[in-house]
């Protein structure tokens, strides 16, 4: 480990957690061995690795979810042990999970102070619960309701009220796990504000993930993992990212530029008309060729999953016409979508795309599986597995075996088990919904690649993203939806500012509309 | 579980959704319109307060499930344990001869001291809620049939015992409506629960617990305690439920009691609560009871033969439900 | 005028001796030209269950009522309602514990239960071990039959020792595992009782299936249970009078609804039979299929 | 429903898993001991038999209850399904005096039907699997009376009838081992049932919907038909409940059944299987039956007094499922 740096802003010297040599390990899963980290107070201290490398475990061992194998955790200076949530939390250590962890039937409020609801004479004090969570909201500039239950929320929004909920503590420690992966740009940017403020304040701020421009914008010092083992620390300032990559991944990635072939004479392969649903899709219509990848860009709420999953049949839509390969297809439920050859990935992993108690190799094979029905209904499961070991390595997905349960396995694994899914089901038009939500640079690179050889074989693919380069990237053409509207679509060469002038294209009266209802 | 209630209905008691609530009363006004052009007797005050007082230890039991059940557990022991109840009871009042009120602490102790047990099996020793209360049902019906010598006992030594189901203090007030006091009782611990439920720490843990126990858990609540208390506050209500019983048949009748956790359970679930966990309704459940007891009543007034109405009920259930969701549907 | 309308609510509705009962009652209603109901619940615990049933009964306003109680104590408060109804009540099967009703027609389940086990004595030549399967450790049939057998082996047959009382909740099924449990831990036992109709079918079960020699006495009848005794699997059984109560049951609520006055207790008697005198008219009368 | 069980036990047959299943046995094996010390009777070959026979009926029922509570739902219907089937044999075969082979098939295909429907209920019209399953339990139990007309139907123009559950084919081959053809019927319907749920389609969909449903639609699977179909085979297992059932009393007993489904249930969760679906076996569920027929013989070879017997049951019940928590805990 290089000598500890003196905090820039106080001067002082000890550091406000140590974690040193860190072991631990799950049944047949080396999670961490000898990891180590330290922070200290005003710093915001990013902790990188590739997807697996064990950041959130050692996180979840200094917030008390998991007990550590062997290590020393010092707090001040002073040992401690830290054995449960409730202790890190009296001891000013906060979390926001990287697996949102909210109770979906609760309001936003009554999860945001769930386990310290104001009270008067012994009742719970439901106008000051809603206060409260209102002024954290607009501390964060965030429109929400607080009596809204988070069930109906998007992941996005779910995010949100993760981070008002971790602001609420007031803790000296905030550890944020994949704050942003669902997040957009303007979120991100209030963020920002939100843990700069923090920072001046003293607290200290561990911030994980795997978008490697926030990692410049926000962080003092980088420490990098991999295989569960510590790899080094570095100042932000003055480290290339191509370093910090290459410190996370044990070797240099090139950063292959994608060559977007010319689609405009391919048929259209999907075509939606006039797609409605309720106030969430008004009048959408759009349509991508063959060969072709389409960006959906927007805001938070802007609708775009409300119109993939429309499109997919998971909603029902009041009215619109969905056309593929030039005939009109009735399509009331996703399994009518499949047979129509139309995937989709959704945003949610947890709820909606992966069978968690499912190993992986099942999970890869869900959306496939008469593929490996032999007569009887008997299942081959060596041909299955043989698939799932490709995935595996195509992906480099991390896992002792294809056999693990899904659950186990790390956030941005998962994804990629999700993603696998879908590549495997093989479909003609394939609508992503945050692909790369939580999956580190190198894999990103991957799915990129295979996206791009996808659209060469002439699939039509449809990719939501927050994250603009990404779509700046991967699109032949971007469409923008503000408030369920689209707004306008461009070439896949436009800037992020004619989006973002899109995505915040609101006619005056959806804007009425909308905030009459 | 399959979860099939949409996002309408759910936690406490509030006032925005008393429209919707009214609506939820549909099944049963329709089963009452029914029944009541089918026979010139149903509506009749003689048989309402019979259908009221048939709902008033089912009720109180399911009410008690229904706690349990929005944390995502089960309580099979609900029935047993009320006998359990009553049995102690007895033996403090006609065995021991001690005062009325006594038997009546002891009947609501005992209670929530089983459910103490049941709580802290579930949530110390991980026990799923299933065996832990199945285990509970078998142990306190054994027990009962112990402690009273698998005899009945009777409560002749305390006069006045059985005016807490059967006397009516609204009658003697109103003598216009003798509402018997278990009917009384019935409502009232309603009320107590969808306060508790609605207004208080232990009901917003309860949603909690069956909505996400483990993120509960991250928050840094004690799960535990909190569990162990919702088992023990639905076993008190349990012994609510025994001293129901014993005073409307004047005595603890030992082997009574299992099976009535499924009447019990159907009320909750029929009045909308998810076996799921997380949201779940006192109201709801009231009005399952009384969808279970008005058609009890309703298709014996009608002189339908028993293995008929057997046959009905289960249609009606399914029917029932069945409405509720379409009603919920289109909201 | 409309017929009368009689409603009975008895212990049981599924056992083949309340179908019987019911037969009875419903044979007696096609003679006297009246109508009956006949309800009972799903055990003979379920006190408050018969409660509710005898409520919705009163709020039919029938003309009469027949009632078997579970417990008679607890239904007093209904009893009293149908009294000051002007709703005659005719209890059956077994007594209810008050004045209200107008008679009784039931048979003596304890000496009933004595004359099984005195015939027990003698079948197994008056000593070893015997058990008692049972329907229900709480009802009044239940504990009468049993108390009435016990006592009687152990007043009049020192030689004799219950081994075992276990109870299977009428299921043959139960029965059939108690019974192989008893046979199997007791391979010395002489005798068992059986102290209702699904009980002794499944003791006679239990019996076939490990291939055991012991004598069964049985009660009530069933086309099965007479198949076994013409088999010689059952040695004979006790038989009460279910037809004859529900006739009676409903014969006597027509007298007392035409003002004739009635005997305080209608005993409807109880036999024992087996191969030898099950085609004597006498018993054929009341065996029931 | 608090999820306990460890990541150890899951999905279908495995062999890596082998050596993990035996130590599942130790609760079993614990009992056997126990009782082999305390009684000489107990582990005589006839008393062995007897218990293997009385676990015949519930473990077929329970290996039914199992295919559906792995996909997260419930099936209260077993029992009185079962007699349905029976009683329908019983028409087929005594009062149409069909041949044999009819009256079988007519079991199992009222069963698939009867599972069908209640399957379609769940899946098409969203009611909850407990309502569903409540409501045709009824429907069933009031059927089951109205066709026989609450009268037992005997077999005995049926030679042979019984031969189903009481004959011994194995024994005719090896003589020294006398297994009733109930108890060899078992195990074959445990046999298939773990090869549909280890290896083919309709298995891995079991495990899929229990999961998570909303993501094997969202895979585009047509998740209905798979629901429907679990439901239906489990009802098929049930008219092979019916049909030992039958064969063992020679008769179809209208009245029985009702209750059956707490002890199938009880089997399934006492072996392992969690109510939340999403994983279970059908060795756990054969363990979890046997203990529960173990523990009813064993202490009534040992003339336990019968409320004893409840009592210690439940605490057996209790504890021989924490040992097993235990037990994976420290795997
Ligand atoms: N409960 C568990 N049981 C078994 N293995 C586990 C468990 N939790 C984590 N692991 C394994 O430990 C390793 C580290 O996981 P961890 O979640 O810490 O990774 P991460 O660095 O946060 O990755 P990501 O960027 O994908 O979130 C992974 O291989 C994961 O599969
Ligand atoms: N202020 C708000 N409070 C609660 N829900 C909102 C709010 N604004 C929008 N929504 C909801 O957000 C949903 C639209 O979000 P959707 O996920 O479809 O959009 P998106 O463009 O994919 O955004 P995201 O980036 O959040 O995924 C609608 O269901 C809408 O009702
Ligand atoms: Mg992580
Ligand atoms: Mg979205």
């Amino acid at each position: 480990m290089p000598p500890t740096p003196a905090n820039p802003a106080t001067g002082q010297l000890t550091p406000l957690v140590e974690m040193i040599d860190i072991d631990k390990a799950f049944p047949g899963v080396r999670a961490l061995s000898r990891a180590r980290f330290e922070l200290m107070a005003g710093e915001v201290h990013a902790l990188m690795g590739e997807n697996g490398a064990g950041k959130s475990t050692l996180m979840k061992i200094l917030s008390g979810v998991y007990s550590r194998d062997a290590g020393d955790i010092r707090l001040d200076g002073q040992p401690v042990e830290i054995t449960s949530p409730r202790q890190a939390q009296d001891m000013g250590i906060g979390i926001i999970h990287q697996e949102l962890a909210l109770m979906r039937d609760l309001t936003a409020a009554q999860n945001i102070f769930i386990g310290r609801e104001p009270r008067r004479f012994g009742l719970l004090d439901e106008g000051a619960l809603n206060r409260d969570a209102q002024a954290i909201f607009d501390s964060m500039n965030l429109k929400l309701e607080p009596t809204v239950r988070v069930e109906t929320l998007t992941i996005a929004r779910q995010q949100m009220v993760e981070i008002a909920k971790a602001l609420s503590y007031r803790s000296r420690v905030l550890i944020m796990d994949e704050p942003t992966a669902a997040l957009n740009d303007a979120e991100i940017a209030e963020l920002f504000t939100i843990i700069n403020r923090l920072k001046a304040e003293g607290v200290g701020i561990v911030y994980i993930s795997h978008k490697m421009d926030e990692i410049k914008r926000i962080s003092d010092r980088v420490t990098v993992m991999r295989d569960g083992e510590y790899v080094g620390t570095v100042p932000a300032a003055d480290t290339p990212i191509e370093t910090i990559i290459s410190m996370m991944v044990g070797r240099t990635l090139t950063n292959e530029a994608l060559n977007i072939p010319n689609t405009a004479s391919a048929p259209v392969a999907l075509e939606v008309r006039n797609l409605n649903r309720g106030r969430d899709i008004r009048d959408v219509s759009l349509s991508v060729r063959k060969g072709e990848i389409l960006g959906l860009a927007g805001l938070m709420g802007a609708g775009r999953t409300e119109v993939a999953r429309a499109i997919f049949g998971a909603d029902p839509r009041d009215s619109g016409e969905i056309w593929v390969n030039g005939k009109r297809v009735g399509i009331s439920s996703p399994k009518d979508a499949v047979r129509a050859g139309i995937g989709y990935l959704s945003e949610d992993r947890k709820h909606f795309g992966l069978a968690t108690g499912l190993d992986v190799r099942n999970n890869i094979a869900l959306a496939s599986l008469e593929r490996f029905v032999g007569p009887g209904g008997v299942i081959n499961d060596g041909a299955m597995h043989d698939v799932a070991e490709k995935f595996i390595r195509q992906l480099s997905i991390k896992t002792p075996s294809d056999a693990q349960e899904a659950r186990l396995l790390s956030g941005g694994n998962q994804q990629k088990v999700v993603i696998a899914k879908w590549l495997l089901r093989d479909c003609d038009i394939l609508i992503f919904d945050e692909p790369t939500r939580g999956i580190d640079v190198g894999a990103k690179a991957e799915i990129y690649k295979l996206l791009n050889a996808l659209a060469e074989q002439g699939r039509a693919i449809i990719v939501i993203s927050s994250e603009l380069p990404e779509i700046l990237r991967l699109s032949h053409r971007i469409a923008v939806m503000c408030e369920g509207r689209l707004t306008g679509t461009l070439p896949g060469g436009a800037s992020q500012e004619e989006i973002m002038r899109l995505a915040t294209m609101r006619p005056s009266t959806v804007a009425e509309v909308h905030h009459a209802g | 579980m399959t979860d099939t209630t949409a996002p309408a209905t759910k936690s406490g008691v509030r006032i925005s959704g008393a429209f919707h609530r009214l609506l939820a009363f549909s099944g049963l006004i329709a089963l009452i319109v029914v029944f009541s052009i089918a026979s010139p007797n149903f509506m009749q005050t003689q048989n309402v307060l019979a259908i009221l007082q048939a709902t008033s230890v089912n009720g109180v039991l399911a009410i008690a499930a229904t706690l349990v059940i929005i944390t995502g557990g089960i309580d099979l022991s609900v029935g047993t344990l009320m006998t359990f109840c009553a049995v102690i009871t007895g033996v403090v009042l006609t065995y021991l001869g001690l005062p009325l009120p006594l038997g009546i602490v002891a009947s609501i102790l005992a209670g929530t001291a089983c459910g103490l047990v049941s709580g802290t099996i579930i949530a110390k020793l991980k026990v799923p809620p299933f065996i832990a209360t199945l285990g509970m049902m078998l142990i306190l019906k054994g027990l009962s049939l112990v402690i009273s010598g698998t005899k009945p006992i009777y409560f002749n030594d305390t006069p006045g015992f059985n005016q807490i189901a059967l006397g009516s203090w609204v009658g003697t007030i109103f003598p216009a409506v003798p509402l018997p006091n278990g009917v009384l009782i019935l409502f009232v611990v309603a009320l107590l629960a969808a306060f508790v439920l609605g207004k208080t720490q232990l009901g917003r843990y309860t949603f909690a617990l069956g909505s996400n126990e483990e993120a509960v858990r991250l928050s840094g609540v004690n799960i535990d305690r909190w569990k162990i208390a919702v088992y023990a506050t639905a076993g008190g209500i349990c012994g609510v439920a025994g001293l129901l019983i014993a005073s409307r048949l004047n005595s603890a009748q030992p082997a009574l009691g299992q099976g009535y956790e499924l009447d019990a359970i159907a009320a909750v679930v029929i009045g909308g609560t998810s076996l799921s966990g997380g949201r779940g309704t006192v109201i709801g459940t009231l009005i399952g009871a009384l969808i279970i007891s008005v058609l009890a009543n309703g298709l014996r007034i009608l002189s339908v033969p028993q293995e008929w109405q057997t046959v009905v009920t289960g249609l009606i259930i399914i029917l029932a439900v069945y409405a509720d969701i379409l009603r919920r549907r289109t909201l | 005028q409309d017929a009368y309308d009689i409603a009975l609510i008895s212990k049981g509705f599924q056992h083949q001796f309340w179908q019987a009962v019911k037969a009875g009652a419903d044979q007696a209603a096609a003679d006297l030209g009246v109508t009956v109901t006949f309800e009972g619940p799903e055990t003979e615990s379920q006190v408050d269950r018969q409660m509710d049933m005898l409520a919705a009964a009163l709020s039919r306003k029938p003309s009469a009522i027949g009632f078997a109680a579970l417990d008679s104590q607890a239904a007093t408060p209904l009893l009293q309602q149908a009294k000051d109804a002007g709703i005659p009540v005719i209890a059956f099967d077994s007594g209810v514990d008050s004045d209200i009703p107008l008679t009784t027609a039931t048979t003596d389940n304890v000496a009933a239960a004595a004359l099984a086990a005195d015939v027990m004595a003698e079948l197994i030549g008056g000593e070893g071990k015997v058990a008692i399967v049972a329907h229900d450790q709480t009802s009044r049939t239940g504990i009468d039959r049993v108390e009435g057998f016990s006592n009687r082996i152990k007043e009049a047959y020192p030689n004799i020792e219950v081994v075992s009382v276990q109870y299977g909740g009428g299921d043959q099924l139960q029965s059939t595992e108690i019974t192989k449990s008893i046979l199997l831990a007791n391979p010395d036992l002489k005798g068992i009782f059986g102290a209702n109709e699904g009980s002794v079918l499944g003791v006679a079960n239990g019996k076939q299936e490990l291939g055991s020699n012991v004598v069964i006495i049985g009660y009530d009848s069933g086309a099965a249970q007479k198949a076994l005794i013409e088999s010689g699997v059952i040695a004979g059984a006790i038989t009460q009078n279910p037809v004859g109560i529900g006739y009676q049951t409903v014969q006597a609520a027509v007298s007392a609804l035409k003002g004739e006055t009635l005997p305080a207790i209608i005993d409807t008697g109880f036999y024992y039979y087996d191969k030898t005198n099950m085609t004597d008219p006498k018993i054929a009368a009341v065996l029931y299929d």
